[in-house]
């Protein structure tokens, strides 16, 4: 009969209707300010630079070897390597970045230069209330704003931390076998070349 | 634009003037919606030329969103390309990671392993799901339904992407598959969760038919209006809900089996008519069906590796070669087709995709039915710029 | 007690007029009828605004406007304030005059049907003795200012949406108006303020409303539907119909002419409604013998309110029928029935009371709704359809 | 108030409705012309009919009633007539739709 | 009783000149809607509430629109020419003003003219109604008649010559 659908459909809105008042399934709104869901895990925005201790520039992890500069897929990566070298978390001179910005603006948060990075040096923030006044500089962050601490890391990415951890400390275990081996047989000097894991083949 | 539109627009175009033989140039309207308006899905223009409330003639205009990906994905290596897929038809990002890591395996000869198959599987189901959910809220909510079925097919949607967000890190942009399976394993309880989301999706479906399946006003505003017939849905290429609403069963996980699509038990729903009713129908058949999918694949799922220890992150460079990879996306067939020249980028990047080539049909379908309609049929090919544009 | 509580503003007013001299008596006592309106109506508006925009918020499983004074019921004051201070746009070449004329001769038209409708108990503003074909007669002005607007703005899609809405609302005049000749044919008279007290008795506790008839119920129906679509609401609403005419005939209006035209949509809705209470529903009368001791204005806001309600529920459910179904439906399905129901209420006057005039009445409404209605199903071959699955 | 009155503001009204009649080259406004012409005439019923000896009669009233129906019917077929014109000749304009030589 | 008719009086004549002096075809119609309107405004201090409705109902609300109907349908929004012709002008208002002088002569000349507002007549809705089914039932027929035929004929006057759809 005509209207039949049309009554059908009402008394759906109807039951929905009321439902909005008694079941959180059905009124799953969250008043954002007020209101925060808990952020996922996995969840990333822009690429932040992890540093070891408590100086940002003596424990910065990054040696500007500029892989993701390269992989950067909107190139919002900007390296600039520096002339002189600096020991590293494990004691090794390494080069660091003079200059390293990103411009947030252009990045589109996918996470590849994370993947890329054979020194776990970069890594995914999640702070994502970043809307600034000022057009061109203040979403073009330097290196010191990129700098946070390895515990900001572990505090935001728990699991994904401990596996870094792990492969840190093996990376230093190897190391440390390595110069112990290296003092051993009394060799000049240890290799500057740091081992890169897995499949660090030059770009 | 191919031999076959050519032709096809030729077709229009004598059916327009044979619409508006005997009318004087002053009683028709030319009217051109878009690129801002409010039901042409983002930045796309039709020209219309209306006599009274009837369209006449019809041009689709598109470009308004063209962004050279093709040409960045020959000027990026092949993993930066990866999120730039995401940014193809962004309602369905996994399925386009899924094409085209398809292509690069492909390309390069790399095996999957089995648990990143499955969750290529669930990820792409769970994508179809809110991709076809949200375009038939879409679909009725450019018939002037005010936001209502749109509405509970986003709360649905919702929760689809707080799985994703929480698999992935993203809610749309997932990029999420890799050359050689996919990037992170599913976190704890994960699983669970996507379970109950699947589970309480059938009784969405339920509700959505019990709002507007028997409607008359819809069924009077969709059935009958924009047939496609299966002749020219096969010549012009059209692919995905569009095709098989027109009757023809053509489904790339029937044919091709690609992926670990074989050791489902699904079947494809199939139109009689092909018009916008059929395609909003079939679309809400093919949810039952993605359903039935979830659930094998979730209750299957093994433990194992995610990532081919073979497939290389850094410096990534297949021999040289070609090789196309084609998925069925929500959307239709979307293909990647790759050359490599041995380097590290792609010689060729080149995408088929779906909404694109079914905007072709929508000159065919639109001339002589009303402005109304016209509004109807662009919902329901179901398209999205950034796809079309590219 | 009661008494003066029903009559309470009557007779304020009375008191109120017998404080000036006599000679201005008479506009004192005009103005103390028309200003109430132009204020209440408004400010009706403004809550039913918000009103909506929760019902629909809920509806669709949302909260709706909640962030302005106590759960969002400030939210109209907020967008009185925007539409006030936005930049009023005139396209280059529109019309500038007629433009301009459109919004405040539409507000006008829709004012000016509140006059006769009976709010309560001695309280209209004009009882005359030709009320609803007056009301009828100034809601047809609505049309020129529609059409008004949408040419002068010199738009496309305005122009597309004032014939729409021209079309759609003389169509729908005429079934609305035939389905309000079966009231005017059982109270004999045109006059409001009568049709209202000749529903105001009781048998039982039963009220002598219209609508509890066969054809007063199908009237009453029938006269909602061609009530829906002459005040452009959902599924009605394609003079507006946003995904394929933007805004139909305001396009190109902005600010506050804007609000005007918002404020005369929901306007037109209320006395529409008012005119349905009053046609069918008894106007101010209580539904029950036991409850004449609530004031009879709170029954007719009541209803009102029950009505606005109604329509926002439909909003919230159906999608826009398209043009040439719109017609379809006045010419093919609304007008035969309003014939049909007319003829209905003749032999319900001519028949005697009892059971056999129930009968006889429904049988005469009902089948043709069920022949008709499944004619045009079947007409258009509409049916849920079944589908074949491939491996 | 004299009957003069309304029977001057009659006798004004149809003098500008035949004025625009003659003058006017537009067959819609010409119609106008003649639509106000004929409100004259129905100005001056009423205005006799308020004015005669016995009201009661409705005499007056009824005609204009029936006139107005009239001029309904006059206005549709009327302007369906102009359109079925300009379809034919494409202009409304008088001058050029002369083949009767009428 | 004499402001209220020289308001109205003065914007019923200026619509109806305006109506007929207008290049715009739309103001055209938007003028003698105000003429119309004016005119709705005469009967009801006449007394003739049902007639006064009556012409907002059909003047207003059905032959203004239908006419801005026909005008967009015939694209006659761009101004209409004034007959060009001297002679035609001269003989136009020769017989303009010779009928305008006539009717006002006899106005003038008329003892009927001079004749005061008698006291209103006690007339309802309901007298006309009887008056109609009773006395004037045939004209009312024939219009029945008369409206029905115009209907049918309107339609298919405007009805497109090839096919019948709209």
């Amino acid at each position: 009969m005509l209207g039949e659908g049309i009554v059908r459909g009402l008394a759906e809105t109807a039951r929905n209707f009321l439902g909005s008042f008694v079941s959180k399934e059905r009124l799953t709104t969250v008043q954002f300010p007020e209101e925060r869901l808990p952020q996922a895990e996995a969840a990333r925005d822009f690429p932040f630079l992890v540093y070891d201790g408590e100086d940002w520039q003596a424990g910065m992890r990054c040696v500007a070897c500029q892989i993701c500069e390269k992989e950067c897929p909107p190139k919002c990566i900007f390296i600039e390597k520096s002339k002189d070298k600096k020991p590293d978390a494990l004691g090794r001179a390494q080069f660091y970045p003079a200059r390293f910005d990103i411009d947030v603006s252009v990045c589109m948060s996918c996470q590849i230069c994370v993947e890329v990075c054979p020194f776990e040096a970069i890594k995914m923030d999640t702070a994502f209330e970043l809307s600034t006044d000022d057009r061109f500089g203040g979403l073009l962050w330097d290196r010191q704003k990129l700098a946070l601490s390895d515990a900001h890391y572990h505090a935001i990415h728990p699991t994904d931390a401990a596996h870094t951890d792990e492969l840190l400390a093996a990376e230093k275990a190897k190391a440390e076998a390595r110069t112990k081996a290296a003092v051993a047989k009394a060799s000049p000097a240890p290799m500057p070349q740091p081992p890169a894991p897995a499949a660090a083949n030059e770009p | 634009m191919s031999s076959m539109t050519e032709t096809t627009s030729a077709a229009n175009d004598e059916r327009s003037r044979k619409l508006t033989a005997g009318i004087s140039e002053g009683q028709l309207l030319e009217v051109s919606m878009g690129p801002h308006h409010p039901s042409t899905h983002g930045v796309f223009r039709m020209d219309v030329v209306l006599d009274g409330e009837r369209v006449v003639k019809l041009k689709p205009v598109v470009g308004y969103l063209h962004r050279n990906h093709e040409k960045i994905g020959e000027n990026n290596s092949y993993l930066a390309s990866m999120p730039y897929t995401d940014r193809l038809d962004y309602l369905c990002s996994l399925t386009n990671n899924w094409a085209y890591a398809l292509a690069v395996e492909t390309l390069a000869g790399i095996d999957v392993p089995e648990r990143a198959q499955y969750l290529r599987v669930i990820t792409a189901e769970l994508t179809r799901l809110q991709n076809h959910s949200s375009v038939i809220g879409f679909l009725v909510q450019d018939m002037g339904a005010s936001g209502t079925p749109l509405m509970y097919a986003f709360r649905e949607r919702e929760k689809i992407l707080d799985l994703f967000e929480s698999l992935t890190g993203s809610r749309m942009m997932c990029n999420y598959m890799r050359f050689g399976g996919c990037r992170i394993d599913l976190p704890a309880g994960w699983l669970d969760r996507a379970k109950k989301v699947v589970a309480g999706f059938p009784q969405f479906l339920d509700e959505y038919e019990n709002l507007l399946g028997t409607n008359e006003i819809l069924m009077a505003r969709t059935q009958g209006i924009g047939a496609l017939s299966r002749e020219l849905a096969i010549n012009a290429g059209v692919t995905g809900p569009l095709l098989r609403a027109s009757g023809v069963n053509y489904d790339i996980r029937k044919v091709d089996k690609y992926g670990i699509y074989d050791r489902f038990d699904f079947k494809v729903p199939l139109g009689d008519n092909g018009d916008v009713y059929d395609r909003y129908m079939i679309r809400i058949l093919e949810m039952r069906e993605s359903i039935k999918i979830l659930d094998q694949a979730m209750c299957d799922i093994p433990p194992g590796p995610i990532m081919d220890p073979k497939a290389k992150i850094r410096g990534f460079r297949p021999k040289a070669g070609e090789a196309y990879g084609r998925i069925e996306a929500p959307k239709g067939e979307l293909g990647f087709y790759l050359i490599s020249d041995g380097s590290g980028n792609p010689y060729r990047y080149r995408v088929r995709p779906p909404s694109f080539v079914n905007l072709t049909v929508l000159e065919d379908m639109c001339i002589g039915n009303y402005i109304a309609d016209t509004i109807a049929i662009l919902g329901s090919i179901d398209i999205v710029l950034g796809e079309v544009d590219r | 007690m009661t008494e003066t509580i029903d009559q309470i503003f009557v007779i304020l007013k009375h008191w109120l007029v017998g404080h000036v001299p006599t000679a201005v008596e008479p506009i004192v006592s005009e103005l103390l009828s028309v200003v109430p309106i132009i204020l209440l109506f408004p400010l009706l508006f403004a809550l039913i605004t918000v009103m909506e925009r929760k019902g629909l918020g809920r509806i669709q499983n949302r909260y709706g406007p909640n962030r302005v004074g106590p759960c969002g019921i400030l939210q109209p004051i907020a967008d009185g304030i925007k539409t006030l201070t936005k930049e009023n746009i005139v396209p280059h070449s529109a019309d500038k005059v007629v433009h301009l004329l459109a919004p405040l001769l539409l507000v006008m038209a829709t004012f000016l049907g509140y006059a006769v409708l009976p709010v309560g108990r001695n309280m209209v503003a004009a009882n005359m003795d030709a009320g609803v074909l007056f009301f009828f007669a100034v809601g047809s002005m609505t049309e020129l200012s529609v059409f008004m607007a949408g040419w002068s703005s010199r738009n496309k899609y305005s122009l597309l949406g004032a014939m729409r809405a021209i079309a759609q609302m003389i169509s729908y005049e005429v079934p609305l108006i035939l389905s309000s000749v079966t009231v005017i044919m059982a109270a004999g008279t045109l006059s409001t303020v009568s049709i209202v007290e000749q529903q105001s008795g009781y048998t039982g506790i039963f009220p002598h409303w219209f609508v509890f008839t066969p054809w007063g119920f199908a009237g009453f129906v029938l006269f909602m539907i061609a009530a829906t679509a002459e005040s452009n609401r959902s599924p009605f609403d394609l003079p507006e119909g946003e995904s394929e005419l933007i805004a139909g005939y305001y396009t190109e209006y902005s600010g506050f002419k804007f609000a005007l035209f918002f404020l005369a949509e929901y306007l037109g809705m209320m006395s529409i409604s008012g005119m349905a209470i009053t046609l069918f529903l008894g106007g101010w009368a209580a539904p029950l013998s036991f409850l004449t001791w609530i004031p009879s204005y709170l029954w007719f806001f009541g209803k009102l309110f029950f009505f606005i309600a109604g329509f926002i529920w439909i909003r919230g459910t159906l999608p826009r029928l398209r043009m040439d179904q719109l017609m379809n439906f006045a010419w093919k399905f609304m007008l035969p029935m309003a014939l049909i129901n007319l003829v209905t209420a003749g032999v319900w006057r001519f028949m005697p009371t009892g059971i056999l005039r129930w009968l006889v009445c429904s049988a005469m409404v009902v089948a043709p709704y069920v022949l008709l209605g499944r004619g045009f199903m079947l007409g258009k071959r509409l049916e849920k359809r079944t589908y074949r699955f491939a491996d | 108030m004299t009957l003069a009155g309304y029977l001057i503001v009659a006798a004004l009204l149809f003098a500008v409705g035949l004025a625009g009649a003659l003058t006017r080259r537009n067959a819609i406004l010409v119609l106008i012309g003649i639509e106000l012409m004929l409100n004259a005439a129905n100005l001056n019923l009423i205005a006799f009919w308020r004015y005669g000896r016995s009201p009661e009669a409705l005499t007056g009233v009824l005609f204009v009633i029936f006139s107005i129906g009239v001029a309904a019917a006059e206005a549709a077929v009327g302007l369906a007539m102009i359109i079925a014109i300009y379809r034919h000749y494409k202009t409304t304009n008088l001058d050029y739709i002369d083949s009767m030589k009428g | 009783m004499t402001l209220p008719f020289t308001i109205i009086a003065a914007l019923t004549i200026a619509g109806a000149v305006a109506a007929m002096s207008l290049r715009n075809l739309v103001h055209c119609v938007l003028a003698l809607t105000l003429a119309f309107a004016g005119l709705a405004g005469m009967y009801l201090l006449l007394g003739a509430q049902f007639v006064g409705f009556a012409q907002i109902l059909v003047y207003i609300g059905a032959i203004a629109i239908l006419t801005v109907f026909a005008i967009l349908l015939t694209r006659g929004t761009e101004p209409d020419a004034f007959l060009d012709l001297p002679s035609a002008w001269v003989s136009n208002s020769v017989i303009v003003a010779a009928v305008f002088g006539v009717l006002v002569w006899a106005v003038h000349s008329s003892p009927l003219s001079r004749r005061t507002l008698p006291p209103p007549p006690q007339i309802t809705v309901r007298q006309i109604g009887f008056a109609l089914m009773d006395r004037f039932v045939l004209p009312l027929e024939v219009i029945g008649l008369l409206l029905t035929a115009a209907l049918i004929g309107a339609v298919i006057l405007a009805m497109h010559e090839k096919q019948a759809a709209k």
